[in-house]
């Protein structure tokens, strides 16, 4: 993504050290950079939100535009468009819904903003000039491989499924991967009771799924935040005859499963960093510079983020570049 | 009226109170102007004054609700001011204000010690609070209103004695009674000096407010006339007042004829409204009438006999059980308003304010509502029409102030009772159905409004009057119907008809 | 016939003491408003204060009046609805709805090969007639208003959901994005059906018959009833049009997007119902302003405006707006408390 | 009916018919709500029907109430507030204030060094602190409620966010999490809480002149200030007491949650708004059910419970929610019309 290494960039201010970049990190012009995300509502977007806020203040050639965040496409895409007039050198959207804000988008694609699509993908790549993404359909295949491994050919497991928002295309992704790796070894979810990203939602949810579920063998929380509501709910429970997976990557949920007598065993990594890379990015578009380690002297036009599974053997390794949700 | 004459002499007691240069001002109105009015202990002082005079606004600043703009409020002698009703309260006044000041979703022993509750501690006795509400009820003479009933239940009579109980459960030294009697019929009133008296006696002083010449003349000692905010004429002695200077003061002219002379109805005028075996309420008699063009019928009774339930019922604003009524042969829909409007029927409910007025809109937008459309052009409104119109009814009513732009809310309890009757007449109908068109009206205007009902008689509307004045049914009506417990006792024209007459009728009716 | 003419031969005419065109604009709106327009203008000064000319940019002036088109017209049907003391907790469901019912699959190719007319048709009378549900429900079920419309805007997302199975649907009738997506004279489409709707609402309900019931029903309901109005018909008749505004608002959403999505709208209702109470309209009924509606709109979309300009925290921002909007209404109530003493 | 034997004949016209001490008694409590506990026991016996043993389970009968606890304190406190014709859109953002306020760094690492009850009379100071402030802008400064707590809600939040710098505060101090997140007798805490407040608030709202006056400003504020009370004062409380209730549901949900976080009680306000309503109380003030609050929250958790435990998808709950919601209230107005009738 950028020309440090993935650990020491995803951290923000504690590891971030633009000097390693190269000739990158040296500052160039002065560029203004617009930034426009959904509502802080939950954790995870929270995170992505200030990792990118923090990121742009390493530069001091970056001033970066934070608009309010909102879950209002109309709001957002007024945002945009304030954006356009004011003439930004980039943009750096996270839409609360791609296929809504493609138009406007390509609006400023047109006025020659080069625009930075983060996490939610637009409906035409045309409308940006570079997408950064977490593999979401990636994540639910992990997940999925992780549980069919750990279960090891166990028929009839019971599976529970705790996604976020539902409406959201990437929610709808993760799904769907996660139903095609279990298809594979022959499981199928059998509860799924959607939560919202909320510490409070993912309590809500999970209550009423162990009370659906009297057994269950494996449970994948689409998102550690809420996932610390979900422990909390299991814990209430006391209820520890499956295990479960999560994704995010937060801190906590890498603590947990460091602590080995936690029902969480893994979690998959789903970068907070998109944002703040994102908003490199943007810098490195509008500066007209290139990514340092390669070849090409533009920037890629889509930047899809790894999803890394993380386990009790490998957790230390990840632990220092967690977020705190 | 036979109200038992009062032989109490004029108590010679000290001065209790004394109000000195009271100014008032509201949003462009001076409502009163360099008011001087005293009340000396154990006496009834009345307020006399036509609708709009500042009666209710002098009341109001001496309980505290409003803050003059000059003045000063003297109680024995010291100079105080209320800053909000509670100071006046706690200083002895009570009051009950005229539009009624009730929390009509509480019981009754609830509203009576409100703002003063039995309590232990923060926690209410309820049982404590029954007993004394039934003993003052009991006192009132109205056991029969329990304290556990919603205040809302009662009629507004009821009400009305639940408010004089409220007054009552406080130690007071000055009552302030806002045209207490306006809701009640002469046997309640009678109740009600009978309480005036034993609170005289015991050295309260009491403010009384009414329209009605012949209360002042029985209950009251002393008479200050207010006329367009100012006093003028102070500490008359009620002995030695003529009811004919007293109107004069208020109204600037004399009045002699209040009710005038009917035109009697043809022999061969045509039945306009006819009401068949109609069955009001569930259990009730059927009960079957008709009106003639230009004839008058009056409905006596006493409060809570069910008249206005007989209005409600013809008028669709209640669905009756059973029967029909027509109107110019012409059956109407069951308990359909808009049937009866479109027909030509309009109905002056009894309680202004809640059934009758938009009290934050316009004087204009309240005349013309049940007529709307005929104030616009293609769903469009004509401002100039509705001025028009409304004006008219503001002369003919001698509405005050004479503004269609004010707000309702804004005016006096009797001009707002004009309003309503206003927006029928310039509605113009076959069948005006009237429920207490008095209610609160000052002597001269009540003159207009008996004149207006004759000139309407004459113009052949067919007038249906509900009044608990039985004079006023009876100077007004050709025909007079005896209403009881929701039955009709009897007919006979109003000349045959008296007020003892209508009396025993009602008794006999009277299931005991 | 009235009888005042048959029983007095002579008519006087009374002539309405004649204003002046100037004051009455001032009696009707201006003066009612100050605070609001003051509120505005302070926050006009702000942006130009702290953005300089990219807030007093015409580009940018579009911007804010066109982020506050949808809202607003929602509002003006909102407006109607609080006007009669009622509420309407659906409209931004309805929205999703009519929205996503206008771009399902078979729609948009019956419109593409029909016209483009027929997809806004669509979005107006899917919300019109989630409308009317509301109001048969209210006015003749006796539902309040608050659970009827709290149980719609459950039931129409639900519906938008599973009608669009939570996909974001692309419109792809090109004519349709042309036409409400447009100008006209640079001016854009959805700003123009803004004003116009907004000066409909305006007219119906200050010059005719129809709003006068309104404000009657609102002022006194029984008193509405006795005087031959039909409450129940013209209850209904409100929450549909507030449907109705909600199915436009869809159509100038869709433009504006280029989606029909079951998230459209979502927390509009508040959005809708804090800008015309803002606006002056009392949720108890009797009195409604539709320019004070518009002002109220108008308010909330400089404020994000302003906030986009400059650069405050996301956190900073929310305490910020809270701050503002009492700020405003104290100030409101003092200059109307000023304006009624002289 | 009693009868005078006095002179005159029996007058018992002052009163609407007839309706006797036992008949009164029925109509205050469960009559009233009927309709609601009718509604209640259908979704019960639809749970048992479709889910069997898994509902009607005791664990999961708990799960129910445990999920109801902290909407029902905070709507205990909405009671209040929507009886006095009030309206409160702040509780959820107060809620996050004080969780995110009692869960700080600094505030935990004074918790631990001297008891846990800090935290908790933290969480509480402060959501009665933030009521007040919406009391006081409300009361004294006429500024209505709905506008009061839309900013409130605004800013409240962005503070969370700022003091939480929007973090999930893990909650380390274990005695709190023992006191409040435990079990006492098999019954969990929070639950034991949601009885009491809801207990207290009942006695309050009736039993106390706090309530008598609470029902009198609701019912007619005019009329209470006539007989002295001080109405300014009184509101100001009812608003401070709506706070506190979401200092207490703070509290709860720190410990259903493990955590403080500046999105705890997102949406909270409408929830529990239209729980209050649907348990009867009215949004034009006057009349107030506690009873019915709580049968309002616990019917809202046993349908969610319900549409999981029969793994219903979200859309398809929504839909039915809004159909359950119209038909419980039309069939508690059937059922309340039938009473009269008897
Ligand atoms: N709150 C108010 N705002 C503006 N004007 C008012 C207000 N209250 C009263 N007025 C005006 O003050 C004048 C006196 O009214 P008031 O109610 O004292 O009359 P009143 O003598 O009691 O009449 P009535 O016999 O009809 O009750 C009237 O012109 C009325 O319109
Ligand atoms: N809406 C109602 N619900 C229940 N009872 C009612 C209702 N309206 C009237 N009543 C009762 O019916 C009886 C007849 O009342 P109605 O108002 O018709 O009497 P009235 O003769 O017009 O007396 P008033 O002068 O008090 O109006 C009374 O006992 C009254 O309390
Ligand atoms: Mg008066
Ligand atoms: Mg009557």
């Amino acid at each position: 993504v950028s020309n440090a290494p993935a650990e020491t960039a995803s951290t923000g201010a504690a590891a971030a050290a633009p000097a390693a970049a190269g000739s990158n990190a040296e500052a160039g012009e002065k560029v203004t950079i617009g930034f426009s995300v959904p509502a802080a509502d939950h954790g995870f977007m929270a995170a992505m939100t200030d990792l990118a806020v923090e990121t742009a203040k390493e530069y001091p050639d970056v001033e970066l535009k934070v608009a309010e965040g909102t879950n209002d496409v109309s709001v957002q895409i007024s945002q945009v468009e304030t954006m356009i007039n004011d003439k930004v050198d980039a943009i750096v959207l996270l839409p609360f819904d791609g296929a809504a804000l493609t138009q406007v988008a390509q609006k400023a694609m047109d006025a020659g903003i080069p625009v930075i699509n983060v996490d939610r993908e637009f409906s035409t790549a045309q409308s940006s000039r570079v997408t950064v993404l977490g593999d979401n359909y990636g994540v639910g295949v992990s997940a999925g491989d992780f549980i069919c491994n750990e279960l090891d050919g166990k028929k009839d497991a019971k599976i529970g499924e705790i996604p976020g928002i539902d409406s959201l295309p990437l929610t709808q992704d993760r799904s769907r991967g996660f139903e095609d790796a279990l298809e594979k070894c022959g499981l199928e979810v059998s509860n799924r009771v959607p939560a919202e990203f909320t510490v409070e939602s993912g309590e809500k949810a999970a209550s009423n799924l162990l009370q659906a579920a009297p057994h269950l063998d494996a449970i994948w929380n689409h998102d550690d935040d809420q996932g610390v509501g979900v422990l909390a709910a299991i814990k209430a429970a006391d209820r520890d005859e499956f295990f479960m997976v999560g994704n995010g990557g937060s801190a906590n949920m890498m603590r947990e499963i460091q602590s080995g007598d936690s029902v969480v065993k893994a979690t998959t990594v789903y970068p907070a960093y998109q944002a703040a890379d994102g908003v490199r990015v943007a810098r490195l578009v509008a500066q007209d510079k290139a990514l340092g380690d390669l070849l090409d002297i533009e920037i890629p036009r889509q930047i899809v983020l790894y999803a890394a599974v993380v386990t009790a053997e490998n957790v230390e390794k990840y632990l220092p570049t967690a977020f705190e949700s | 009226m036979n109200y038992d004459q009062d032989t109490e002499s004029t108590p010679g007691g000290s001065t209790l109170l004394e109000m000195r240069g009271i100014e008032k001002r509201f949003p462009g109105i001076v409502a009163l102007r360099e008011v001087a009015f005293e009340v000396t202990a154990g006496e009834v002082h009345c307020l006399l004054g036509q609708n709009g005079a500042g009666k209710s606004t002098l009341i109001k600043v001496l309980a505290g609700v409003h803050q003059p703009n000059e003045g000063q409020i003297l109680l024995d002698g010291k100079e105080i001011g209320f800053s909000n009703p509670d100071e006046a309260i706690k200083a002895g006044i009570g009051t009950m204000y005229q539009e009624l000041d009730l929390v009509e979703t509480l019981t009754v022993a609830e509203n009576i010690f409100l703002g003063h509750e039995k309590a232990r501690a923060g926690f209410s006795s309820r049982k404590a609070e029954h007993r004394a509400a039934a003993g003052l009820l009991t006192r009132l003479g109205h056991p029969e209103i329990l304290p556990e009933m919603e205040v809302g239940e009662l009629s507004a009579a009821g009400q009305q004695i639940v408010s004089m109980a409220r007054a009552l459960s406080r130690d007071v030294r000055l009552i302030i009674m806002d045209e207490p009697s306006a809701v009640l019929d002469s046997e309640e009133v009678r109740n009600l000096f009978d309480t005036v008296r034993f609170l005289t006696a015991s050295g309260v002083a009491v403010i009384y407010i009414s329209h009605r010449l012949e209360e002042i003349r029985v209950i009251g000692d002393r008479i200050t006339v207010l006329k367009d905010g100012t006093a003028v004429a102070s500490n008359l002695l009620v002995a030695d007042t003529p009811n004919a200077e007293l109107i004069k003061l208020m109204t600037g002219r004399s009045i002699t004829n209040v009710f005038p002379a009917l035109t009697p109805v043809a022999d061969d005028a045509a039945a306009v409204l006819e009401v068949k075996d109609l069955v009001v309420a569930p259990g009730n008699e059927p009960i079957s009438f008709s009106v003639a063009a230009g004839e008058v019928l009056g409905l006596a009774g006493l409060v809570g006999s069910g008249r206005s339930e007989i209005l409600g019922a013809i008028y669709g604003s209640t669905k009756p059980v059973s029967g029909s009524v027509h109107l110019d042969g012409k059956k109407l829909r069951p308990g359909s308003t808009v049937s009866a409007v479109n027909a030509g029927m309009g109905l002056c409910p009894e309680e202004r304010k809640s059934q009758a007025l938009l009290l934050d809109d316009t004087l204009a937008a309240n005349f013309t509502l049940a007529s709307i459309p005929r104030y616009s052009l293609a769903g469009f409104t004509s401002g100039k029409r509705e001025y028009q119109a409304s004006m008219e009814q503001i002369t003919k009513l001698e509405l005050r102030p004479a503004d269609p732009m004010r707000e309702a809310r804004t005016l006096s309890g009797g001009n707002q009772q004009k309003i309503v009757l206003g927006r029928w007449l310039s509605h113009g109908c076959r069948v005006l159905l009237l429920d207490e068109p008095t209610r609160g009206v000052d002597v001269g205007a009540r003159s207009e409004i008996y004149t207006l009902v004759s000139e309407l008689s004459r113009a052949g509307i067919a007038i249906i009057v509900v009044s608990s004045e039985l004079e006023e049914v009876l100077g007004l009506s050709h025909e007079v119907l005896v209403v009881s417990e929701n039955r009709i006792v009897h007919r006979a024209p109003a000349a045959q008809m008296s007020e003892h007459r209508i009396l025993d009728l009602v008794m006999e009716g009277t299931t005991l | 016939m009235s009888t005042t003419t048959e029983t007095q031969p002579s008519r006087t005419v009374y002539t309405r003491p004649r204003r002046s065109a100037m004051k009455w604009l001032l009696d009707a709106g201006l003066r009612r408003n100050m605070g609001l327009i003051f509120a505005l203008l302070l926050l006009c000064a702000l942006g130009a204060f702290t953005a300089g000319d990219r807030f007093a940019d015409s580009n940018n002036m579009m911007t804010i009046v066109r982020l506050a088109a949808v809202t607003g017209v929602v509002s003006i049907g909102a407006t109607f609805v609080i006007t009669i003391a009622g509420i309407d907790l659906s409209v931004g469901a309805i929205l999703a709805l009519s929205a996503v019912w206008a771009t399902t699959v078979s729609g948009q190719a019956f419109a593409e090969s029909s016209s483009w007319i027929f997809m806004a048709l669509t979005a107006m009378a899917v919300g019109a007639a989630a409308g009317l549900i509301n109001g048969i429900l209210i006015a003749y079920g006796k539902v309040v208003s608050f659970i009827t419309t709290l149980a719609m805007m459950a039931a129409a997302r639900g519906l938008a959901e599973i009608i669009s199975d939570k996909k974001t649907q692309i419109i792809t009738v090109e004519p349709f994005l042309k036409a409400v997506g447009g100008d006209v004279f640079g001016v854009p489409v959805i700003v123009l059906i803004f004003i116009l709707v907004a000066i409909g609402g305006w007219v119906l309900l200050n010059r005719t018959t129809f709003g006068r019931r309104t404000f009657a029903i609102g002022g006194n309901p029984e008193a509405a009833r006795l005087a031959g109005i039909k409450v129940e018909r013209h209850t209904m008749a409100i929450y549909a049009l507030a449907g109705l505004c909600a199915g436009i608002g869809a159509l100038m959403l869709m433009a504006r997007t280029t989606t029909g999505s079951a998230t459209h709208g979502t927390g509009l209702e508040l959005d809708v119902i804090a800008a015309v109470v803002i606006g002056g309209t009392l949720l108890t009924g009797g009195r409604g302003s539709i320019f004070g509606t518009v002002l109220g709109v108008l308010i909330f979309s400089t404020l994000t405006n302003l906030f986009t300009l400059n650069n405050l925290s996301l956190s900073v921002q929310l305490v910020a707006k809270g701050a503002i909007i009492v700020s405003a209404v104290l100030i409101q109530r003092q200059l109307a408390r000023r304006a009624q003493r002289t």
